[in-house]
């Protein structure tokens, strides 16, 4: 199973993990990670745009590599776009495997790349102005560990 | 016909504009004329890309843009 | 939040996660781990023993140690004992945290420690006949990676 | 009052039972006795584990099980 995809609309994170898990009953591990917008540090709403004809070949590009790399029976890969507010889903990644520590290092590795070499731009509602986020550094040495 | 400069992310602030149609051809030159002084300002740094017809371009300054091509100025990215 | 329990019948560990992140709002990331009773590969059932006044106490000392190492917001720690069907959960890990790096190491520190260093034993019934499971060297040496 | 031996994850198999009841004081050489050979054979290793009482002994050589003490016998883990 394989399921890459960008949502303008609201959707529900574990929901793909359990159908990612109950499609691929061979695997011994379902590894997923979910980033939403966090509460209580003064965000009131999150953006993310995107450049369509790039982001999805993109995504699709990362989801090959991480076949590639990882030995794999399932990955679900989607990202939001558009207007959220605090608790929102914003990116779920999740992955399937023989053994887990290949679906723990997929998700640690599409993470890497999504934030910091997808083509997605964020900006952030504070005290009613926004404000666009670039990635930290650590996101950009989180990425390059995977360099070969 | 003409060429279509899209500005993403912070680009669009800069520009105060999503979009902006120019004449065809649209050579490098070009483009920084027709972006404006705070986005070639920002086209300068290697960090901000250049895609045409929906490829980014490996090297940006020997853009060639023809008619009903879009040209998309690609600030560094942040996801997730 | 902390949750740290041993469960006798099944459990739902998509749940499990959803719950961790609605009790963490302030978290930016989410990650979870999910083992299961692999379907194909020939294994008819799985029976998990352990001793009860080690086990739990080794698992509370587990999410302990997880929480000094991470900078952690929450930690779900939920693994079966008894007699489970392929496709069943046998073990779910789910953490939060404000940045993702610590979440999905968590999740990959508990699973290496309760893989080979927690008191659970398991066996296999293959063909009519059961077979005790030992880690696989693989298994020990990604647990000695986590050592200082 | 009496000390138990329990056996655990393939242990039980090679003792035939889940608990044994055994007189007390236990010490080591009282235990290799009580287990029989098969499991006595396995405490030899280092991977086998021994608690008294609840506690994983960090010398198993000199357990000393009183009357009413559970003395468990821990093979190597395998979770998950």
């Amino acid at each position: 199973m394989r399921n890459v995809r960008i949502e303008s609309g609201a959707f529900d994170p574990h929901a793909l993990t359990s159908n990612l898990a109950k499609s691929c009953p061979e695997a011994g591990g379902i590894a997923s990670f979910l980033g939403a917008v966090r509460a209580g540090g003064g965000v009131q709403a999150l953006e993310l745009s995107h450049y369509e004809p790039l982001t999805m070949a993109g995504m699709e590009l990362l989801a090959d590599d991480a076949f590639a790399r990882f030995d794999l029976m399932g990955l679900s890969m989607v990202h939001r776009v558009g207007h959220m507010v605090p608790g929102d889903p914003i990116v779920c990644v999740a992955a399937a495997s023989r053994h887990r520590r290949d679906a723990i290092a997929t998700i640690d590795f599409c993470m890497d790349h999504l934030k910091s070499a997808a083509w997605f731009w964020k900006r952030e509602l504070r005290e009613g102005s926004w404000h666009w986020i670039e990635p930290r550094a650590q996101d950009y040495s989180d990425k390059d560990r995977w360099e070969k | 016909m003409a060429v279509t400069i899209l500005f993403l992310g912070p680009l669009r602030d800069l520009a105060g504009e999503e979009t902006r149609e120019v004449p065809a051809p649209l050579d490098w030159a070009g483009l920084l004329d027709a972006a404006g002084p705070l986005v070639a300002e920002q086209l300068a740094s290697e960090r901000v890309n250049v895609a045409c017809g929906g490829k980014v371009l490996s090297d940006k300054h020997g853009l060639n843009a023809q008619d009903g091509d879009e040209v998309a100025l690609l600030p560094p990215v942040s996801g997730g």
